[in-house]
């Protein structure tokens, strides 16, 4: 963990990934947020790198970059009239002091934890130790995860879909009678 | 061959030798940070000298051999059978102007052109061009390959939203609805893949292929044919190429794009393309390996020969094929390439099992398991079609002939009671 | 082969069922009294003439009243009918819309509005077609030419542009720049 | 297809202008249309981009003068259009065609029909999303045809062929044999195309059962040609109300079955092949003689009206034409295949995807100079 080239990596990737989420905070444009936020995400997907943590890193890319940031950039085009600006809103200031907490909450642990106990060298092969302790040592826990994901996913489809009759009131109000008297002039 | 040729520096089976030359001689004198620094530049010298000169005869290659599917000739007029198109292509693109729509998003509309290529090179990094040739080697290349190409789709986004423009937008919302849906195919294509060769280093694929005899397209068949289209629908590629669907959305996201920025898309559309080939080559066709060709022909050559064949099919279905709606592209990937690589996933995972702990014989289990997946996927597909109705209407019944009768309402009435006979 | 309607035949079936709807006959159509138009028009189709296929609809400018030309088809009798109607204000002309009988007579009508000005009562989406919402005038009809200000090409704004029509009431004089 | 469309989720509705400048819409066209997600709610058209007010135009020109805008009526059927207004001009005039001219009127007529039908099956399997390549198979013939009609009257695709009481010129000799060799390759040119498209598992998933027009809807909405066909009612004016010589020829109409799309696709390609069966007949039974009758260079019907119609590619071309005595037309009126067949576009589109609207749009084959005039 040392040599110019990491230090030079971590101190450009902790620049960015910092900057990135003040970016978020400043930004009033929602996709210019979401933009921030993804290259936060790439910022700490760097940092995993650093650490040797290539699976995690990938991940993170994977996960986060590709799935979670399309999904919300999907949401955020979903919703009527939210999709330019960041609205004011009364959680403003309970936002503000419950960030303040975590990062207070952060640099205590940070501060506390004895880092000298961590272990120097690397974890060869992450990604099998990773895959081997899933199935065996926590596979009730992974299980209870997927269970609830799928749950999550089931519970989302049926909230989003609309009953049948809804629809089709909806669709014989366009008809073409229904339609054609609304047209209007160009 | 005789033994010294085949491990100098020169050697062109193995282009690796130069940089671990230069390497090793910058480590000689200068620290060690600068020394793997040049060794990386050296790679991605290397790629860069790979894919400019490849990307002009792709152009070439790409028009030239649509227009002879479309019964004309192609470029034929800028330099000798029309080599020099791309070139005046380009000059074109670099000379026109680049437009900014007054409402599109300032900042954002810049980014993308110059966002798509990241990935479309980083990708590069982990291909394996020989034993030693890949730039790096990660133990986690399969999914390096599938998180970097994902990000293709961000850059496609905000070019379409930053447009301000409908075609745009629509094309952009198309294009995440359908990559998420088909990466999760490609996803478990390449689980398969991981789960049966035990590695997910790209690199320990190949020499899994090269220690078995065989490439995986045989022991997989349903799983190629998933990331192949997995890699259409990635690649916005006729008939998934519903993000710019000409006939419907204009160019989809990158209708606002004028001049060298739409040229970078389009760049990289091929760029991407011949680096997927690249690794359908690579995951199910061998890769730099072929039966020991690979010592006496450059590696890198074979798998480039590899990557035209790929390239070809690509270029053949663009030229043949018309364009799915979303919805049915949509059905294709959930109800079919999904449900069909999990079921691949968990026969890989049996497979794998037979083969390493209860070890049966290689030279009698792999084809025999061969023949089971080509005959499971065949089934699968099969069912497919029967559940979905597609192919149940090959070859529809043209249209009746009158045959004297004529008029209106009552004629037609009489004409579809009418014997099937008078068709 | 298309048979051309005895005239005389369908004059006196349509006055059998609706009287006073036709005042005359001429030597290529059944001239239909504007008031009875669809009542007629909906008997033709109806009845076993089976003129249920509205080819072709038009008008023709007379210069003291307008002309409403309709060939109406039958298919499945193979005969054809050529009906008429005359619209007799030639400043703002109207007659009734066929698009409760024929949806093909939409477009049709609309085309004819667009270029003739003649209104059709009941059109349900009567608005220009081929000319811009404020396009002075109506170009097929014989005084066009003759109308006040002289034509330019084009307008000095699109319609619309200022919140409201630039040139509201067709027939009244444009205030068109002489540059 | 037993794949149905999916439960959907509302959105706002969006409106998209396709058009005026648009891949699909062949021309100068916009609709206007109102999308719920990527479903049509509601479409308007707005057209008049390419009007150029020709039946006023016509109204200051003599008779003959007036052929040449009807070539530019209908763009890709300039034979027809001018078949279609000189048979009016002569139903006024009571003029006879000499019998070559009449048969000179079918042979060009039907290769002008050759010619349009590869132009709109070309444009609907690329507006189905192929990448132009069946267009390009369909344009080897086209091109044949256009240097058969350059050879004739000089003049590819505003021909200004027809005259009033004939037609302008007796073909070259060269023609003859160049003809033969067309309608020699056509039935394998015509086989290949059919295994190209006709079967292929993405033009059926995106055709079959989209624009759907019932047979009643088609009527009710003055469809003509190609549309009216496809939903089913077998009516051809070359067999209704024959003109020329077509009562003496022997071929068929094809009629769709569902009235969808694909229905459209295979009756326009059936028709080429039945029109290749026409010119065979007419290369083999054409007669000699003059092939224009003597008609004064200063045609002045007598007062009165005739409405002459044909079936053009596109439907029903007829045109209405009043004379009140003079050199001039006193109206002159084209009812337009192309508008008329529009008026069932909202009933086909409304409720399915945008894809799909696109493809009905094509499958429609409109010719926007026909729409605007």
């Amino acid at each position: 963990m040392d040599g110019v080239g990491h230090h030079l990596a971590f101190w450009s990737l902790a620049v960015i990934t910092v900057g990135a989420a003040l970016g978020i905070l400043v930004s009033r444009n929602l996709i210019h947020a979401m933009v921030m936020l993804i290259l936060s995400f790439i910022g700490v997907a760097g940092l995993y790198l650093l650490l040797s943590a290539e699976f995690i890193a990938v991940v993170q890319i994977l996960v986060y970059v590709g799935a979670i940031s399309v999904l919300m950039l999907f949401a955020i085009l979903l919703t009527p009239r939210a999709a330019r600006d960041n609205a004011e809103t009364a959680m403003r200031y309970p936002g503000l002091i419950l960030m303040g907490l975590v990062i207070a909450a952060t640099v205590f642990v940070a501060l506390e934890t004895d880092w000298g106990a961590v272990r120097e060298e690397p974890v060869a092969e992450s990604a099998r130790i990773i895959g081997q302790s899933l199935i065996n040592e926590f596979v009730l826990p992974f299980e209870i995860a997927a269970v609830l994901l799928t749950a999550a996913l089931v519970g989302a489809v049926a909230l989003a879909r609309r009953d049948d009759e809804d629809i089709d009131a909806h669709e014989q109000s366009l008809t073409l009678e229904g339609r054609e008297d609304s047209g209007g002039s160009s | 061959m005789s033994a010294w040729l085949l491990a100098a520096w020169y050697d062109l089976r193995d282009l690796s030798g130069i940089s671990r030359e230069i390497t090793e001689w910058v480590a000689s004198w200068g620290p060690e940070w600068l020394a793997s620094a040049v060794s990386g530049a050296i790679g991605a010298i290397g790629i860069l000298a790979v894919i400019g000169p490849t990307l002009m005869i792709l152009i070439w290659t790409e028009r030239k051999v649509i227009a002879r599917l479309q019964v004309r000739y192609g470029p034929n007029r800028v330099g000798p059978r029309g080599l020099l198109q791309p070139v005046a292509d380009a000059v074109k693109l670099i000379l026109k102007e680049e437009l900014v729509p007054r409402a599109a998003d300032k900042w954002l509309f810049f980014l993308p052109p110059v966002l798509v290529f990241i990935p479309a090179l980083l990708v590069w990094g982990v291909l394996p061009f020989g034993p030693h040739m890949q730039v790096a080697d990660l133990n986690v290349g399969v999914l390096f390959l599938l998180a970097v190409s994902g990000t293709n789709v961000l850059a496609v986004f905000i070019a379409g939203w930053a447009s301000n423009n409908k075609y745009a937008l629509f094309g952009a919302m198309r294009v995440i609805a359908m990559t998420i849906s088909y990466e999760i195919a490609m996803v478990l294509a390449l689980l398969t893949v991981v789960f049966l060769t035990g590695t997910m280093s790209i690199n320990g694929i190949v020499l899994w292929q090269q220690q078995e005899d065989l490439i995986l397209i045989v022991l997989l068949p349903m799983t190629a044919l998933t990331f192949l289209l997995g890699a259409t629908a990635e690649l916005n590629r006729t008939p998934m190429d519903i993000a710019e669907a000409e006939s419907e959305i204009v160019a989809g996201y990158h209708t606002e794009y004028s001049g060298m920025r739409f040229g970078l898309f389009y760049a990289v559309e091929l760029a991407n393309t011949l680096v997927m080939s690249a690794f359908m080559a690579t995951f199910f066709l061998g890769g730099w390996w072929l039966w020991g060709l690979d010592a006496w022909v450059p590696s890198w050559i074979i798998l480039l020969v590899k990557t035209s064949l790929v390239y070809f099919v690509f270029i053949w279905l663009r030229g043949t094929l018309p364009r799915l709606r979303i919805d049915q592209l949509m059905t294709f990937c959930w109800k079919l390439l999904v449900p069909a690589g999990l079921l691949f996933v968990a026969i890989a995972a049996v497979e794998r099992t037979l083969l390493l702990e209860y070890a049966w014989d290689r030279t009698i289990a792999l084809p025999v398991m061969a023949v089971i997946n080509a005959a499971v996927t065949v089934a699968v597909i099969g069912a497919y079609a029967r559940v979905t109705g597609a192919g149940a209407h090959r070859a529809p019944a043209g249209p009746r002939m009158a045959r004297g009768r004529l008029g209106g309402l009552r004629a037609a009435r009489q004409l579809a009671q009418a014997p099937s006979g008078s068709d | 082969m298309t048979v051309l309607l005895d005239l005389q035949v369908v004059a006196d079936q349509l006055r059998g069922a609706v009287p006073e709807s036709v005042p005359r006959v001429d030597t290529w159509a059944v001239i239909v009294d504007a008031g009875h138009l669809v009542e007629a028009v909906r008997f033709l189709a109806g009845s076993a003439l089976d003129l249920s296929f509205l080819a072709s609809l038009t008008a023709v400018d007379r210069e003291s009243h307008f002309e409403l030309v309709y060939h109406l088809q039958s298919l499945d009798r193979n005969h054809l009918l050529t009906l008429k109607t005359i619209a007799e204000d030639h400043e703002t002309p109207c007659v009734p819309s066929l698009t409760g009988e024929y949806r093909g007579a939409h477009l049709q009508e609309r085309e004819v509005f667009d270029l003739m000005g003649i209104r059709f009562e009941g059109h349900p989406d009567l608005r220009r077609m081929f000319l811009w919402d404020g396009f002075p005038g109506y170009p097929l009809r014989k005084d066009f030419l003759g109308m006040p200000g002289t034509l330019s090409a084009g307008l000095p704004g699109f319609p619309h542009e200022s919140g409201e029509n630039r040139w509201p009431v067709p027939g009244s004089t444009p205030v068109i720049p002489q540059s | 297809m037993a794949i149905e469309t999916p439960k959907r989720v509302h959105s706002e509705p969006v409106v998209v202008n396709i058009g005026p400048q648009h891949p699909s819409t062949h021309g100068v066209f916009r609709l206007k249309a109102t999308l719920d997600g990527e479903i049509v709610q509601d479409v308007d058209m707005l057209i008049g981009y390419l009007h150029r007010s020709m039946e006023k135009l016509a109204e200051e020109r003599t008779f003959t003068q007036n052929i040449p805008f009807t070539d530019r009526i209908d763009y890709l059927a300039a034979m027809s259009n001018n078949l279609s207004y000189c048979l009016a001009v002569e139903k006024l005039a009571g003029i006879e065609v000499p019998l070559r001219g009449q048969w000179l009127r079918v042979l060009f007529a039907e290769l002008q029909r050759i010619a349009s039908h590869a132009m709109a099956n070309g444009t609907f399997v690329n507006d189905c999303g192929a990448w132009q390549t069946p267009l390009m198979y369909m344009f080897r013939e086209r091109e044949k045809i256009l240097d058969l009609f350059e050879m004739t009257c000089g003049a590819r695709l505003t021909t200004n062929y027809m005259r009033i009481g004939g037609v302008a010129f007796d073909p070259p000799l060269e023609l003859w044999p160049a003809l033969c060799s067309l309608l020699d390759e056509m039935p394998d040119r015509l086989e290949e195309y059919a295994a190209l498209t006709v079967d292929n598992e993405i033009v059926l998933a995106r055709s079959k059962g989209v624009g759907v027009v019932s047979a009643e809807a088609a009527l009710n909405a003055s469809l003509s040609g190609p549309l009216l066909r496809g939903s089913g009612v077998p009516w051809d004016l070359r067999k209704a109300d024959p003109y020329c010589v077509y009562d003496q020829l022997d071929f068929d109409i094809p009629v769709g079955r569902d009235g969808d799309c694909y229905d459209r696709f295979r009756v326009r390609l059936e028709e080429v092949r039945q029109s290749v069966r026409i010119l065979n007949q007419v290369v083999e039974r054409i007669p000699g003689g003059p092939w224009q009758a003597e008609v004064p260079l200063h045609l002045r019907p007598a007062a009165g009206e005739a409405y002459a119609r044909i079936e053009s590619p596109r439907g029903e071309l007829g045109f209405y034409v009043v004379s009140d005595g003079g050199p001039t037309p006193w109206r002159f009126h084209c009812r337009a295949p192309s508008l008329i067949n529009l008026s069932a576009l909202k009933e086909m589109t409304v409720g399915r995807s945008l894809a799909d609207a696109i493809v009905t749009l094509g499958s429609i084959d409109i010719v926007v100079g026909e729409i605007d005039r």
